[in-house]
C-alpha cells in the first residue's frame, strides 16, 4: 500500500519496537510494587525460604537458549533454509514451553507450601509479576507454532522473513524481561 | 455581542466578589484563625497577585492585540514573521522570575507545615475517622468524646490523624489546611487558634455514601472553659433521678444500643459508634449533621437512615414512647 | 535518513558466542550469590550483570547494533522513562532511606 | 496482496452499515470516533447538570447520595475517557493521514479494533446502570474505598473492566499514530515541517504509550484485590492503599496533558491561518510541546500533598510542577505573537481558538496555586480545584476541539457551516464557562469540598452554587446553536471547494472531503507552509483559482486519479476480535462459561486478522 517508508523502518517492525517501548513501563510498574512491598510481610511463608534458585537457573538458562534458536530460525529463514526453519522455530517454542513447564513446577510447589496468591504481598506481587511475564511467554509459543504450521506449509520465503523476525523481537523482549526477573526476584535480596 | 457580554461577566464578577467579602464563613479558608491556617493564607494571597498581575498582562495584550490586527478591508497579506529571540527570552525569563518569588516562600512554608510543631505541643488530639464520623480521644486526658472537640486558645494543638476504615481528611479550614486519615499510616497536623469560638470542619476526601455528611466542630475555649469541660469529661456519666430518663436509660442498657456504644459509668461498652457518655453536652449529633435537641435527637433516634443514609446506626424499631424516654435519658448525659 | 535494515551480516556462530557469553554471565551471577565473601558487593555486581545480559540481546539478538537509530532511541526512551518512574516510586516509598 | 481499485470512480463509497462495520479508512473511522465521543459528551454533559440540578440549594433532597455518587463518577469518567479521548482521537485519524501526505494509517485494520473497543468498553460501563448500578468510587477510585470490602456492589467491577478493554484500543491507538508519523510522511515533509497539530498527536502517542500502562496495572490490581482478594491495597496485610493513587496518578497527570496538547495543536494551526500569518517561533512551540510532555512524567504527587508524604517530597513535585508554567507561557505567548502584526478573521474556529487562548490561562494559573502544596492545603478536594480543572478542560480541551471542529467541517463534509450560529455558538459557550466555573473559586476557598451530594446552610455557599447550576444550563442553549447549525449545512451548506480558509498545510490540497485515497498523486513537500509557499507551481497563471486578492496560487490535488490507486480491503476481523475481547471482559463478571467462548472468539479474530490477504 505504502512503498519505501520515511525512515526506511519497515512498518510492522517499527510498530513491534513501539509496542516493546510500551511494554517497558508495564513490566517497570509490575517491578516498582514488587521492590515496594518486598519485606513488607505481616505472614509467611517469606521468599527466602521457598525461592529455589538451582531450578530457577536451568529455566532461566532454558529462557535463554530459546532466544539463540530463534535468532537461529531467523537467519534460516531468511537464507530460506526450510528445514533449519522448521527445526529452529521448533526448538524455540519447544523451550519456550519448557519455561513455562518449570513455572508452573515452580507456582504449584509455593501454592503447596501454603503461599497461595493472596496468602501475603510477597505471593500476590510474585504471581502477578512472574504471572504477567508467563502469560507473555504463552503469547510468543502460540505466535511461534503459526509461524512454525507456515513454514511447514511452505509459506514462509525469504520476503516473509520480517513476520519472522517481528515474532523474534517480542521473543527476545521477553527474555530480556526474564533476565531482569531473575536477578530481582532471585538474587537481589 | 462581544462588549456586551464582557462588561455582564464584569458586573457578574463584581457582584460574586462582594458575595464573597460580606457574610458569615464558619468552614472558610479565606478567614484563618491560626498560625497554622494564616501561614497558608499568606502564601495563598501571594500566588494569587502574582497571578492576578500575570492574568491582566496576558489578557491585557490578547485583547490589544485582536482588537488592534484585526482583518480590515483594507489590510493586505501581514508578512511573516518567524521569530523574535529578545521576546522570546523575556517571556521564558519574567515567568521563571515570578515562580522563583511563588516557590522561595512555599518551600519555607513546606518545612514547617509538614514537620512537626516547633515547640512542645500542649494538646494531643487523636481523631479516628469511621464512615461517617470522628472519633476524638485526649490520649493525655482521658477523655473519649465524637465529632465535636474542644481546645484551649492560645496554645498549640497536636492532632493525630488514623483512618477505621477508608480514606479521610480532616479539614477544619479556618485552623488549618487537610490531612489524609490513610488507614495503615498516622498522619499529623497542628496548630495554636488564637481566636475563641466554634469553627466547623469537614471530611475532605470522599470516603462513600454520606461523605457529604461527615462535619465536626472545633470548639475554641478560654483557658478555664477549656479546664472545665475537660474536668466534666473525664467524669462518668451521672445518675438519673428524673423518671422519664431513667426509664430511658433501662431502654438503652436493655437494647442493641450498648452493643455499639459506650457509655462510661454503665455497662454500655460498645465501640461500633460514638461515646454516648457526655452526648447531651454536644452541639451537634451525627457529625455536625443535626442540633443537639430534643426533636432532633428523637429524629435520629427513630430513624437514622433517614438523616444519613447508609450511616451504620440501623433503625431500630423503637416505639414513640421508648424514643421519647431515651431522648430524655441522652439529653442528661452532659 | 533512510539507513540499512533487515538482516545483519553475521554467521550463526556469532550468535552461539553471543548465547555462551550469556550463559557464562548467569553463572557468574548465581555463583556471585552464593559467595558469602561477596554480599557486601553483590547489589552492584548483579546490577552490572544484568546490565550487560540485557545490552547483549537488544544489540545482537534483536539487531539494534546494525538497525536504524530510531529504533534504538524509541527502546532507550522507553526504559529511561521507566526507569526513572522506578526509582522516583521507590525514593517515595523510602526504599533509599536506608 | 489483493487490493482494491477504487481508482476512476474518484474514490466514492460502498454505502450502507456493513460498510461502516467493516471499514478501515481512517476518515470513516475519524467520523465513528467523533459521533460515538459526542454522545458521550452530551451524556456525560447531562450528568454534570444533573449534578447542578441537586447542588442548585443547600440540603436539596432531589436525589439520594448513592445516585449522585453514581452521577460524579461516570460524569468524570465519561468525560475523559469516553468523550475527551475518542473525540481527539477522532481528529487524529481525520487529520494527521493528510497533513503528512499519506492514504492512510500505518495499520488501518488496528485503527479500526481501536474504535471498537472503545465503543465496546463505553457500552459495558454504561451498562452498568441496568445491573446494579454504575460505579460510585469517584474516577480516581481511591482504594480502599473501591475495594470489595466497602463497594461490595459490581459498580467498581464495571468501571475496571471497562477501562481495562478501552485501554487496549487507545495503547493500540498510541502504537499506530506514533508509527504512521513516524513513517508514512510525504517526501520532503521532514519533522520540522510537520504541522502543529501532527506533531502534538505525535508527542500524545508517545505519552499514551508510557502512560497507560502503569494505568492498566493499577486496573489489575484492583480487579485482583476484588474479585482474587490479593492484598495489593490492603493495609491490614502491610500494603499501602497511597500505592493506587501513585500509579493512578502517574498516569493521570501525563492523561490530562493527553487531553490538552492536541487542543494546542489545533490551535497551532488555526491561529496563523486566520492571522494569515505563519506560526511564531514554530521551533519553539514544538519543542514546549515535548517539554510539556515530558515534564508531566514527574510531577504526579502534586494530587497527593495532603497524604503527608512529608516536606522533601511535596517540595520536590512542587518546584517540578511549577516549571510547566514555562513552556505552557511560551505557547501562549507564541500564539498571542502569531497574531500580532497579522489579518485577524473572527472565523468560528478562531474564535474558539483565542477564546482557548484567554480562559486556559485561568486555568492554568489556579494550576500554579495547587502548585504550591501548603496553599494546596486548603484547596486540594475543594470546588478550586473543580474550577481549575474544568477552566482547562472545556476552556482548553472542549475549545480546542469546537475549534478543530469548525476548522475542519468543510474538509470532512464539504459544506459550510453558518458563521453567526458558529459565533453564537462560541459566545454562549464562553459565557457558560465562566458562569458556572467561576463561582466554584469562591464555593471553594470559603469551604464547599468536591464530591458531596449536598452542603449545609449557613456556609455562605447558597448563592455560588446557584449561579454554578444557572451556568450549567446556558450550556444547553450553547448546544442549540450547533444543532440548528449542522441542520442547516446538511439541508443548504454552501459547498466548500478545496481550501475555504486560505490555509496552508496539505489537508487542504484535494477535493473537499477528500477522496478515498486522499492524495491522487503522493506530493512532495518543499516547505512548512506548503500552500503559501510562493510559485509552488509555475504552470499556473494567476488570478485562475486564487482563493482571493493577497491569496497564494493553491496547489491542488488532480481530480480524478491519473492511474487507479490500492487502498486496503474492508474487513470484519477488526470487529471480530473487539466481540472477542468485550464477551472476555463480559465474563469478569459473568465467570469462566463466558470468559472460555470469549477467549475462543478471540483467538478467531486474531487467526482471521491474521491470515487475511492484505497489508497492516
Ligand atoms: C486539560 C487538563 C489539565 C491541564 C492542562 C492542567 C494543567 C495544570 N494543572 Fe491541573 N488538573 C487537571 C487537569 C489539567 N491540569 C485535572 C482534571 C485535575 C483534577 C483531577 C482530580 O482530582 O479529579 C487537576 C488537578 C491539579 C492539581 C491537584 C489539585 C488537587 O487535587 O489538590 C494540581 C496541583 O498542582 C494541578 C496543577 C496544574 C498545573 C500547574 C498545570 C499547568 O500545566 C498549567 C500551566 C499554565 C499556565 C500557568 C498558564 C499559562 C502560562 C503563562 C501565562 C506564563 C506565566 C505564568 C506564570 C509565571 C505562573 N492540577
Ligand atoms: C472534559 C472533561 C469535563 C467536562 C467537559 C465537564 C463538564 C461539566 N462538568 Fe465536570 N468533571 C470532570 C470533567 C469534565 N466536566 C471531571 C474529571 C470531574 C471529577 C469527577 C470526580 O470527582 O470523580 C468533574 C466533576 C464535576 C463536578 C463536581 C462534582 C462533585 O465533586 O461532586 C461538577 C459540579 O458541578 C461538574 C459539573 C460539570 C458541568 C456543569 C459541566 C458542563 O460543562 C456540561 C456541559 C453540558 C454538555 C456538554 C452537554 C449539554 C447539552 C445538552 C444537555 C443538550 C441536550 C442534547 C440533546 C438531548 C441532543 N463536573
Ligand atoms: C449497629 C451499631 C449501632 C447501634 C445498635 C446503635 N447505634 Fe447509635 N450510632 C452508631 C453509629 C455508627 C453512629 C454514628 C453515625 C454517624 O454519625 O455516622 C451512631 C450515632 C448515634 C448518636 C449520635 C452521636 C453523636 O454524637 O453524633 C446517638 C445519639 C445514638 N447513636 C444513639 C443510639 C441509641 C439510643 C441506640 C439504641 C436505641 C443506638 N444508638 C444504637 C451505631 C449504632
Ligand atoms: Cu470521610 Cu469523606
Ligand atoms: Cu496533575
Amino acid at each position: 500500500m505504502h512503498g519505501p517508508t520515511s525512515t526506511g523502518i519497515p512498518t510492522r517492525k517499527l510498530g513491534m519496537w513501539t509496542f516493546i517501548g510500551s511494554e517497558c513501563m508495564l513490566f517497570a510498574t509490575l517491578i516498582s510494587t514488587f521492590l515496594i512491598y518486598r519485606g513488607r510481610n505481616v505472614v509467611g511463608p517469606y521468599p527466602e525460604e521457598l525461592l529455589n534458585i538451582p531450578f530457577i537457573t536451568v529455566t532461566t538458562f532454558v529462557l535463554l537458549m530459546s532466544s539463540l534458536m530463534m535468532v537461529l530460525a531467523l537467519a534460516a529463514v531468511q537464507r530460506g533454509q526450510r528445514r533449519a526453519s522448521l527445526l529452529w522455530l521448533f526448538m524455540t517454542a519447544l523451550f519456550g514451553l519448557i519455561f513455562l513447564t518449570g513455572q508452573y513446577i515452580e507456582f504449584s510447589h509455593f501454592v503447596h507450601e501454603g503461599l497461595g496468591l493472596s496468602r501475603n504481598l510477597f505471593s500476590s506481587t510474585f504471581f502477578v509479576l512472574t504471572g504477567t511475564h508467563g502469560a507473555h511467554v504463552a503469547g510468543g509459543v502460540i505466535w511461534l507454532g503459526t509461524l512454525w504450521i507456515l513454514a511447514l506449509r511452505g509459506r514462509l520465503s525469504p520476503e516473509r522473513a520480517e513476520t519472522v523476525e517481528i515474532a523474534g523481537l517480542y521473543w527476545h523482549f521477553v527474555d530480556v524481561v526474564w533476565i531482569v526477573l531473575f536477578t530481582i526476584i532471585y538474587l537481589l535480596r | 455581542m462581544n462588549r456586551r457580554s464582557l462588561t455582564l461577566l464584569g458586573l457578574g464578577l463584581a457582584f460574586l466578589v462582594t458575595q464573597a467579602c460580606g457574610g458569615e464563613y464558619p468552614q472558610s479558608a479565606l478567614h484563618p484563625t491560626s498560625d497554622f491556617a494564616e501561614r497558608l493564607d499568606g502564601l495563598f494571597w501571594l500566588i494569587f497577585w502574582w497571578a492576578v498581575g500575570v492574568f491582566v498582562v496576558v489578557e491585557g495584550i490578547l485583547i490589544y492585540t485582536i482588537i488592534r490586527f484585526r482583518a480590515r478591508p483594507d489590510s493586505e497579506r501581514p508578512k511573516p514573521v518567524h521569530g523574535h529571540t529578545i521576546l522570546e527570552l523575556g517571556w521564558t525569563i519574567a515567568p521563571a522570575l515570578i515562580l522563583v518569588a511563588i516557590a522561595i516562600p512555599t518551600i519555607q512554608t513546606i518545612f514547617v507545615v509538614d514537620n512537626p510543631p516547633a515547640e512542645e505541643a500542649d494538646v494531643t488530639i487523636e481523631v479516628i475517622g469511621r464512615q461517617w464520623w470522628w472519633e476524638f480521644r485526649y490520649p493525655d486526658l482521658g477523655i473519649v468524646t465524637a465529632n465535636e472537640a474542644h481546645v484551649p486558645v492560645g496554645q498549640t494543638v497536636d492532632v493525630r490523624l488514623r483512618s477505621a476504615d477508608v480514606l479521610h481528611s480532616f479539614w477544619v479550614p479556618r485552623l488549618g489546611g487537610k490531612r489524609d486519615l490513610v488507614p495503615g499510616r498516622e498522619n499529623f497536623i497542628w496548630f495554636r487558634p488564637d481566636s475563641i469560638g466554634v469553627f466547623w470542619g469537614q471530611c475532605a476526601e470522599y470516603c462513600g455514601t454520606s461523605h457529604a455528611l461527615m462535619s465536626l466542630r472545633f470548639i475554641v475555649d478560654s483557658e478555664s472553659d477549656f479546664d472545665a469541660w475537660v474536668a466534666n469529661n473525664q467524669a462518668p456519666a451521672v445518675t438519673q433521678s428524673d423518671r422519664l430518663a431513667s426509664q430511658g436509660r433501662n431502654v438503652f442498657l436493655n437494647n442493641a444500643c450498648i452493643s455499639c456504644h459506650t457509655i462510661r459509668g454503665t455497662n454500655a461498652q460498645g465501640q461500633l459508634g460514638p461515646d454516648l457518655t457526655h452526648v447531651g453536652s454536644r452541639l451537634t449529633i451525627a457529625a455536625g449533621v443535626l442540633d443537639n435537641n430534643a426533636e432532633n435527637l428523637a429524629r435520629w433516634i427513630s430513624d437514622p437512615q433517614d438523616v444519613k443514609p447508609g450511616n451504620l446506626m440501623p433503625n431500630m424499631g423503637l416505639t414513640e414512647q421508648q424514643v421519647e424516654q431515651l431522648v430524655a435519658y441522652l439529653q442528661t448525659l452532659r | 535518513m533512510a539507513e540499512h535494515t533487515g538482516e545483519p551480516h553475521v554467521s550463526n556462530r556469532f550468535y552461539v558466542v553471543i548465547a555462551l557469553i550469556l550463559a557464562v554471565l548467569t553463572a557468574i551471577e548465581v555463583m556471585v550469590f552464593y559467595v558469602e565473601a561477596l554480599a557486601a558487593v553483590l547489589l552492584p555486581i548483579l546490577l552490572v550483570l544484568m546490565a550487560v545480559k540485557f545490552a547483549l540481546v537488544v544489540m545482537f539478538f534483536m539487531h539494534l547494533r546494525f538497525d536504524s537509530r530510531l529504533l534504538t532511541g524509541i527502546l532507550v526512551w522507553g526504559l529511561f522513562i521507566a526507569v526513572s518512574i522506578t526509582l522516583a516510586l521507590m525514593a517515595v516509598f523510602g526504599k533509599f532511606a536506608g | 496482496m489483493s487490493q482494491t481499485s477504487s481508482g476512476h470512480e474518484g474514490g466514492t463509497y460502498a454505502g450502507g452499515v456493513w460498510s461502516w462495520l467493516t471499514t478501515v479508512d481512517h476518515k470513516r473511522i475519524a467520523i465513528l470516533y467523533f459521533v460515538a465521543g459526542f454522545i458521550f459528551l452530551l451524556i456525560a454533559g447531562m450528568e454534570g447538570q444533573m449534578i447542578r440540578l441537586q447542588l442548585a440549594r443547600p440540603e436539596n433532597r432531589l436525589l439520594d447520595p448513592e445516585f449522585y455518587n453514581q452521577l460524579f463518577t461516570m460524569h468524570g469518567t465519561t468525560m475523559v475517557f469516553f468523550a475527551g479521548m475518542p473525540l481527539i482521537i477522532a481528529f487524529f485519524n481525520f487529520v494527521v493521514p493528510l497533513q503528512i501526505g499519506a492514504r492512510d494509517v500505518a495499520f488501518p485494520r488496528l485503527n479500526a479494533f481501536s474504535f471498537w473497543v472503545f465503543l465496546f468498553g463505553g457500552l459495558f460501563l454504561y451498562a452498568s446502570f441496568f445491573f446494579g448500578g454504575a460505579p460510585d468510587g469517584g474516577w480516581f477510585a481511591y482504594m480502599p474505598l473501591t475495594g470489595s470490602q466497602y463497594s461490595p456492589r459490581t459498580g467498581m467491577d464495571f468501571y475496571v473492566l471497562s477501562l481495562l478493554l478501552a485501554g487496549i484500543g487507545t495503547i493500540a491507538g498510541g502504537v499506530n499514530f506514533l508509527v504512521t508519523i513516524l513513517n508514512l510522511r510525504a517526501p520532503g515533509m521532514s519533522f520540522m515541517r510537520m504541522p502543529l497539530f501532527t506533531w502534538m498527536a505525535f508527542v500524545v502517542s508517545a505519552l499514551i504509550l508510557l502512560a497507560f500502562p502503569p494505568f492498566t496495572i493499577g486496573l489489575v490490581f484492583m480487579l485482583f484485590d476484588r474479585m482474587f482478594d490479593t492484598l495489593f491495597f490492603n493495609a491490614a496485610a502491610g500494603a499501602d492503599p497511597l500505592l493506587w493513587q501513585h500509579l493512578f496518578w502517574v498516569f493521570g497527570h501525563p492523561e490530562v496533558y493527553i487531553l490538552i496538547l492536541p487542543a494546542f495543536g489545533v490551535v497551532s494551526d488555526v491561529i496563523p491561518t486566520f492571522s494569515k500569518k505563519p506560526l511564531f517561533g514554530y521551533p519553539v512551540v514544538v519543542f514546549s510541546g515535548i517539554l510539556i510532555a515530558f515534564m508531566g512524567f514527574g510531577v504526579w504527587v502534586h494530587h497527593m500533598f495532603s497524604t503527608g508524604l512529608g516536606p522533601i517530597v511535596n517540595a520536590v513535585f512542587g518546584g517540578a510542577t511549577m516549571l510547566i508554567a514555562i513552556p505552557t507561557g511560551i505557547k501562549i505567548f507564541n500564539w498571542i505573537a502569531t497574531m500580532w502584526g497579522g489579518a485577524i478573521r473572527f472565523k468560528a474556529p478562531m474564535l474558539f481558538a483565542i477564546g482557548l487562548v484567554g480562559t486556559f490561562v485561568i486555568g492554568g494559573l489556579s494550576g500554579v496555586m495547587h502548585s504550591s502544596p501548603p496553599s494546596d492545603l486548603q484547596q486540594t478536594d475543594t470546588y478550586f480545584v473543580v474550577a481549575h480543572f474544568h477552566y482547562v478542560l472545556i476552556g482548553g480541551t472542549v475549545f480546542g476541539l469546537f475549534s478543530g471542529f469548525y476548522y475542519w467541517f468543510p474538509k470532512v463534509t464539504g459544506r459550510m457551516l453558518s458563521e453567526r450560529l458558529g459565533a453564537a455558538h462560541f459566545w454562549l459557550t464562553f459565557l457558560a464557562l465562566n458562569v458556572t466555573f467561576f463561582p466554584m473559586h469562591f464555593s471553594g476557598l470559603l469551604g464547599m469540598p468536591r464530591r458531596t451530594f449536598t452542603y449545609a446552610e449557613g456556609l455562605g455557599l447558597e448563592t455560588f452554587n446557584l449561579v454554578s447550576t444557572i451556568g450549567a444550563f446556558i450550556f444547553t442553549l450553547a448546544f442549540v446553536p450547533l444543532v440548528l447549525n449542522l441542520w442547516r449545512a446538511w439541508r443548504r451548506g454552501e459547498p466548500a471547494g478545496p481550501n475555504p480558509w486560505d490555509a496552508a498545510t496539505l489537508e487542504w490540497t484535494m477535493s473537499s472531503p477528500p477522496p478515498h485515497y486522499n492524495f491522487a498523486v503522493i506530493p512532495e513537500v518543499e516547505s512548512r507552509d506548503s500552500l503559501w509557499h510562493p510559485h509552488v507551481d509555475p504552470g499556473h497563471e494567476p488570478g485562475a483559482g486564487d482563493p482571493e486578492p493577497g491569496g497564494v496560487i493553491p496547489r491542488l490535488q488532480p481530480d480524478p486519479a491519473p492511474e487507479p490507486v490500492h487502498m486496503p480491503n474492508p474487513s470484519f476481523w477488526p470487529l471480530i476480535l473487539a466481540l472477542g475481547l468485550l464477551v472476555v471482559t463480559m465474563g469478569g463478571l459473568l465467570g469462566l462459561r463466558v470468559v472460555i467462548p470469549g477467549v475462543l472468539l478471540t483467538f478467531v479474530g486474531l487467526f482471521g486478522w491474521a491470515f487475511e490477504p492484505t497489508e497492516g
